[in-house]
């Protein structure tokens, strides 16, 4: 308890960063719940993909060494336009191989979810076989470096040094950390923007209230569907590049954990709520901080899932409810 | 006999809102013993509310419902099936992957208290009243005319006799009062006289019945009193031959004539 | 052995004929018609005789083969219970692996960490308190959607599995160790001595291997294998009684049309806690077995992946169908074994043979008589409601 | 000339026939309208037209052009849409959000011809002017009819389906609802309607087909089939 009040900004602070990731993360799950009512269980394999695209092209770029933030600033935004295309692009194939044929012939949820939790393993032990599947393609050589000890952690080849910029109670905030911050609210913006006044963003919002009315003014939900993918993937991949430049190493199994949080944001927010999705990371990253300050690190992991539990039980739609799909009781 | 004990369900004062909109407007009225009430109105007028706030789906937002004198406040949904009210489905809903008997077998169940314990050691009480259930069940597919194929599961079966699966279902569960919810809807003309037929041999079973429906043939032909429903309001009440000269009711279903010509 | 199986054949008879009579159509559809006795009987023999009989093909080369088929045979006990809570109440489990910890860790704390408790009487509790924690987390869980309940169930899991490790009374993260295994009936020697069957060039020959009948030690896994079977049996036996039951075509229904079956007279909150605290039972009973077998169980034993391939087992299998679902446990368990060498692909396949399934078969691999009927028609259906493209 | 013309059209729900060999077109310019008792398939006909269902056989002709498998979108960008029956609209979107998914597919969102179906929708339905921010969930039942209406007529069609546009409206909004349907064919484009208000409905059709288990029993002009003691006896039940 102590040490909570003692280090109040501090575990606030690394928490909405660490929300933050979650938030966009988040995104992705509460997109495609709006759309399709599935849990898109896959979807922290698209985000695993993304922390791999930033660590690959920052060696091919050749970037060694310690860096600050503003120094690295070229290599990270191409890494971040690599991160997005990989996430969105490992989405897109999520949805037309485990979810397309499933979602048209009306499968029960559960057969859905199931296919989602194959995709999940198929992605990750993908990226966990990388040495085997390229020696199994003669391209060992080739690829070298980027499929060594596949089940290792993957590290950043540029260490990046946070710089503290701001004081906010005892607490120096540093460089990297406003930088997440800002950029996930500004992410949430233009998303929220993009959903609410481009036309695009009408139909996902049509075909989440109601899919058949949307069909008849002329939407085509195959394409829906896709696009909603591609844009919780593209969040996805943004959400790597934050992570990596906060944490610096990745595996082939960081998915998991980070999906069920992320998830359990959406949740918490209220799925299918895109404001929701961002005060839930927020809420969550927080929260965690302050458990594992009261309760000690271990049981900082128990936390979301006491969370998400008792959030459900009191408050099932959510704090903000459900607004991109219908209102269900 | 006083006026009273005929008396098997009474509504006082119905009224249910959802959000700002109001479904049923204090609406009364009473099912009475051994009757086969119709309840007719355009589609919107409140029918299926108020057949679901009869059957506990919803909760009346005011006043009274109550079955036998007992009021169907806060109970359950199956507390109600249990007490006496059973209901079929204007869009069919069968248990669809069980077979005809079984669905009617979950209806007949509800007075069993056949529990896992029982269940696993197949006690006297499981070993006489399993077989009772199974033998009604049997009877009342014959009954209603789909005794031939009590082993088809039941999306297998044709559209009639799923609508008449239904009706076996909800009679299963030895109602006081059976709803059926448009049982005729999609029935051609001889489906119809059958199912006549059919209303007329429940009711002389003793079940009470409740029917709401839109072709007005059967409702005409089959029920004792008629009650008419526009707009959430009861705008009518009273025997067939009453009903159809009723002005109001004409008016209802026909649009009056000076109603055209204000719109003109 | 033959005894028990003459036994249960004796009371299981008249039950199946009563089932077999009063339900007849049911009966026709599980098999059991009374000339099929002979045939089971000597099937149930045959599985029996596995671990002894070593057949070529199916005898795994790099592992104990007998500790390959109790392996098995907790995944099948598993699945069995799962079945309950997916297959016939609808209600996605993802953390069922919790259950499977809770028995293991009950039976681990009082037999050996808190206190010498002989087997046989650690596991009536281990099924008392693991029917209590279904019981607790199914209370406030199963009234939430469909969907959450799965995300919530793998977080229960989850619960579990960091509660244990960071909880000294339970072992922490070291676990418990020195279960104790059942303990021996009859003499030193067992009961009577079984020789295996060891085969040369496709001849079988007597070997000089030994099992000791009833006689748990920690070489041979045999005994183990021919408790967790015969545990099987029943759970199938009870599973039957069951099923042909109120019991089950409540759970049916509460399945196939939650506000119907309300409206039908059915409890359904109460059926579906009721399969949840059976389900619940059954996974604590084969955690139970598996921890006095292994005798060692610790946080890692019971990761989250453990749940998704026990629901994958059933689901595979055919949901609903019993039968599907021990032969989708076989499948999860076995082939891994048997192919040992292809061991680092093994969660790749896996994978990909879920999407291709569930793609092509959703159902499952064996979907009970029933289920395929109601493929056919939701097929039909499908073909011609199909086109309108409707999200 | 004919703009849809259906022929030998059958339907089936799995093993229901919803719809049993039904063949009637519909004259450009025209009021065509459907009536029958729940369940006699007038929905499942105009659901049919508007490519939410598949057909089981039979085919479908708009404008000349054999449509009967054409995706709902292709049948949209052709000029064919739907106010579909209890209203749809979407909850969560603006009164203005609304119409312009109605105008989903147009290119020419930023054209005159735009706005002046926009000025054509509002001067049908003004109440509709009076409320283009608000959320469609939160108007009365009329408002979200007019809503689903002129939704429907922002795609600029040549054929418009209304699918009980009256239903459950106070007579007097009733009547309202009906006199725009008039304007609307009175403006230029071709309505198939399906009503249970039969006397309204039969009154202003040029065309009208009675349905009665998925077949047409009766076809006629409106004000004949009005006239009609058996359509009549239909509706209130007398001797026939």
């Amino acid at each position: 308890m102590e040490f909570l009040i003692g280090n109040f900004a501090e575990l606030t602070i690394t928490g909405l960063v660490l929300g933050s990731v979650y938030a966009l993360v988040a995104l992705g799950y509460t997109l495609v719940y709006g759309v399709l009512q599935l849990i898109n269980f896959a979807h922290s394999e698209v985000f695993m993909w993304g922390t791999y695209a930033v660590v690959w092209v920052l060696t091919l770029l050749g970037a060694s060494g310690t860096s600050s933030l503003a120094g690295a600033a070229g290599y990270l935004a191409i890494a971040l336009v690599a991160a997005v295309l990989m996430s969105g692009g490992v989405a897109l194939i999520v949805e037309r191989f485990a979810y397309r044929r499933l979602v048209r012939q009306n499968a029960p949820k559960y057969i859905i979810l199931i296919s989602a939790i194959g995709a999940s393993f198929v992605l990750s032990e993908i990226m966990g076989l990388r040495d085997k599947i390229a020696g199994f393609l003669g391209l060992q050589g080739v690829l070298g470096d980027y499929v060594n000890n596949p089940r290792n952690t993957s590290t950043l080849p540029v260490e990046i040094k946070p710089e503290p910029v701001l004081q906010i109670g005892n607490y120096m905030v540093r460089d990297t950390e406003l930088l997440i911050i800002i950029s996930a609210l500004i992410m949430m913006f233009v998303l929220d923007q993009f959903i609410r006044r481009t036309s695009f963003g009408r139909q996902i919002r049509a075909v989440a209230q109601d899919p058949e009315a949307a069909s008849l003014m002329g939407a085509n939900s195959t394409n829906v569907v896709r696009l909603t993918f591609l844009i919780g993937g593209v969040m996805a991949g943004v959400a790597a590049t934050l992570y990596m430049i906060k944490v610096g190493a990745t595996g082939f199994n960081v998915g998991f954990v980070l999906g069920v949080k992320a998830f359990t944001a959406a949740v918490l927010g209220g799925i299918g709520n895109l404001r929701g999705a961002l005060l839930g990371g927020l809420i969550l990253g927080i929260a965690e901080n302050y458990a594992s300050g009261i309760l000690g690190s271990e049981w900082r992991d128990v936390t979301a899932f006491v969370l998400l539990v008792l959030v459900l039980l009191v408050r099932p739609s959510g704090l903000l409810g459900e607004s991109l799909g219908r209102a269900r009781a | 006999m006083s006026e009273s004990e005929d008396i098997l369900l009474e509504l006082e004062a119905v009224t249910i809102k959802f959000g700002g909109v109001v479904a049923l407007d204090d609406v009364s009225m009473t099912i009475k013993k051994g009757e086969i009430l119709g309840l007719i109105g355009p589609n919107g007028a409140g029918k299926t509310t108020c057949f679901n706030v009869i059957t506990g789906v919803y909760a009346a937002t005011s006043g009274t419902i109550s079955l036998d004198g007992k009021s169907l406040a806060k109970r359950k949904r199956y507390q109600i099936t249990k007490l006496g009210i059973a209901r079929t489905f204007q869009n069919i809903r069968l248990f669809p992957s069980m077979s005809a008997l079984d669905n009617v077998l979950v209806g007949a169940d509800v007075h069993s208290k056949v529990g896992l314990l029982r269940a696993l050691f197949r006690t006297p009480y499981f070993r006489r009243v399993e077989p009772e259930n199974k033998r009604r069940a049997v009877e009342l597919l014959e009954l209603v005319g789909v005794g031939a194929q009590p082993d088809e599961i039941s999306v297998n079966l044709s559209y009639g006799d799923q609508r008449r699966l239904e009706i076996a279902r909800a009679l299963a569960t030895n109602p006081k009062l059976i709803c059926l919810d448009e049982p005729a809807a999609g029935f051609n003309p001889a489906e119809k006289l059958r199912l006549m037929d059919l209303i007329r041999q429940i009711r002389d079973l003793g079940f009470t019945v409740l029917v709401v429906e839109h072709d007005m043939k059967l409702v005409m032909g089959v029920c004792d009193r008629i009650v008419v429903l526009e707009f959430g309001r009861k705008i009518a009440e009273g025997t067939p031959s009453e009903i159809q000269k009723n002005p109001a009711v004409i008016a209802a279903y026909l649009g009056t004539e000076e109603a055209d010509d204000d719109a003109a | 052995m033959n005894n028990i199986i003459s036994g249960l054949r004796a009371r299981l008879a008249p039950v199946a004929d009563r089932v077999g009579t009063a339900l007849e159509p049911v009966g026709r559809v599980l098999g059991m018609k009374s000339v099929k006795y002979p045939l089971r009987t000597v099937g149930v023999l045959l599985i029996y005789a596995l671990p002894i009989l070593h057949l070529p093909l199916i005898n795994t080369e790099n592992s104990d083969f007998s500790g390959v088929l109790f392996t098995v045979g907790t995944y099948v006990l598993v699945a069995l219970g799962l079945n309950i809570v997916i297959g016939y109440a609808g209600l996605l489990d993802l953390g069922y692996v919790g259950f499977y910890a809770v028995g293991a860790y009950t039976v681990g704390v009082v037999t050996s960490e808190h206190g010498q408790w002989p087997f046989f009487l650690a596991l009536p509790l281990a099924l008392v308190v693991t029917m209590a924690s279904g019981v607790l987390l199914g209370a406030p869980t199963l009234r939430v959607r469909g969907d959450y309940l799965a995300i919530v169930t793998m977080g229960f899991g989850e619960i579990i599995r960091i509660v244990a490790r960071n909880t000294d009374w339970l072992g922490g993260a070291g676990g418990i160790n020195s279960i104790p295994s059942p303990p021996d009936i009859g003499p030193e020697e067992g009961l009577f001595q079984i020789p295996h069957l060891s085969w040369q060039y496709g001849y079988p020959t007597i070997d000089d291997r030994v099992t000791k009948v009833l006689h748990f030690g920690v070489l041979d896994a045999t005994p183990y294998f021919w408790m967790i079977l015969t545990t099987i049996i029943l759970v199938i036996c009870a599973d039957m009684l069951i099923k042909n039951s109120r019991v089950g075509r409540a759970w049916e229904a509460t399945r196939e049309d939650e506000d119907v079956a309300e409206l039908m007279g059915v409890p359904t909150f109460k059926f579906k806690l009721l399969a949840f605290a059976m389900g619940a039972c059954i996974g604590g009973l084969a955690g139970a077995m598996y921890a006095t077998r292994v005798g060692f169980i610790n946080p890692p034993s019971f990761p989250l992946m453990l749940s998704l391939l026990f629901v994958a087992a059933v689901v595979i299998g055919g949901a609903g169908n019993r039968w599907g679902a021990i032969l989708g446990a076989v499948i999860v368990a076995y082939l891994p074994e048997r192919f040992r060498e292809f061991a680092d692909w093994r969660l790749l396949v896996f994978g990909i043979a879920l999407i291709v399934i569930v793609s092509f078969r959703t159902q499952g691999l064996f979907p009970g008589r029933q289920k395929k009927r109601v493929a056919q028609a939701e097929k039909e259906v499908q073909k011609l409601e199909e086109g309108a493209e409707i999200v | 000339m004919t703009l849809l013309e259906i022929r030998d059209l059958n339907v089936n729900y799995g093993h229901i026939e919803a719809i049993r060999g039904i063949s009637f077109s519909v004259e450009e310019g025209t009021i065509t309208t459907l009536i029958g008792a729940n369940g006699a398939g007038k929905t499942t006909t105009l659901k049919t037209i508007s490519g939410l269902r598949k057909v089981h056989s039979g085919s479908v002709f708009f404008d000349g052009k054999d449509i009967t498998n054409a995706k709902p979108y292709e049948r949209v960008k052709m000029g064919l849409t739907q106010s579909p029956e209890g209203r749809r609209c979407f909850p969560g979107m603006t009164v203005m959000e609304n119409l312009e998914m109605g105008a989903l597919l147009r290119k020419d969102r930023r054209s005159a011809a735009y706005r002046e179906d926009l000025e054509r929708v509002f001067g049908l339905f003004p109440r509709l002017q009076e409320r283009v921010k608000q959320a469609a969930g939160t108007m009365s039942g009329g408002e979200q009819q007019m809503l689903a209406m002129g939704r429907a007529l922002m795609a600029r069609p040549r054929l418009v389906l209304l699918d009980e546009p009256s239903m459950g409206l106070a007579p007097k909004l009733i009547r309202q609802i009906f006199s725009i349907v008039d304007e609307i064919k009175a403006q230029g484009t071709t309505v198939l309607l399906v009503e249970q208000n039969a006397n309204q409905a039969l009154k202003r059709s040029d065309v009208a087909h009675v349905l009665e288990t998925g077949k047409i029993v009766r076809s006629g002009p409106g004000e004949k089939l009005a006239a009609d003691p058996a359509v009549k006896a239909a509706y209130l039940g007398g001797d026939v």
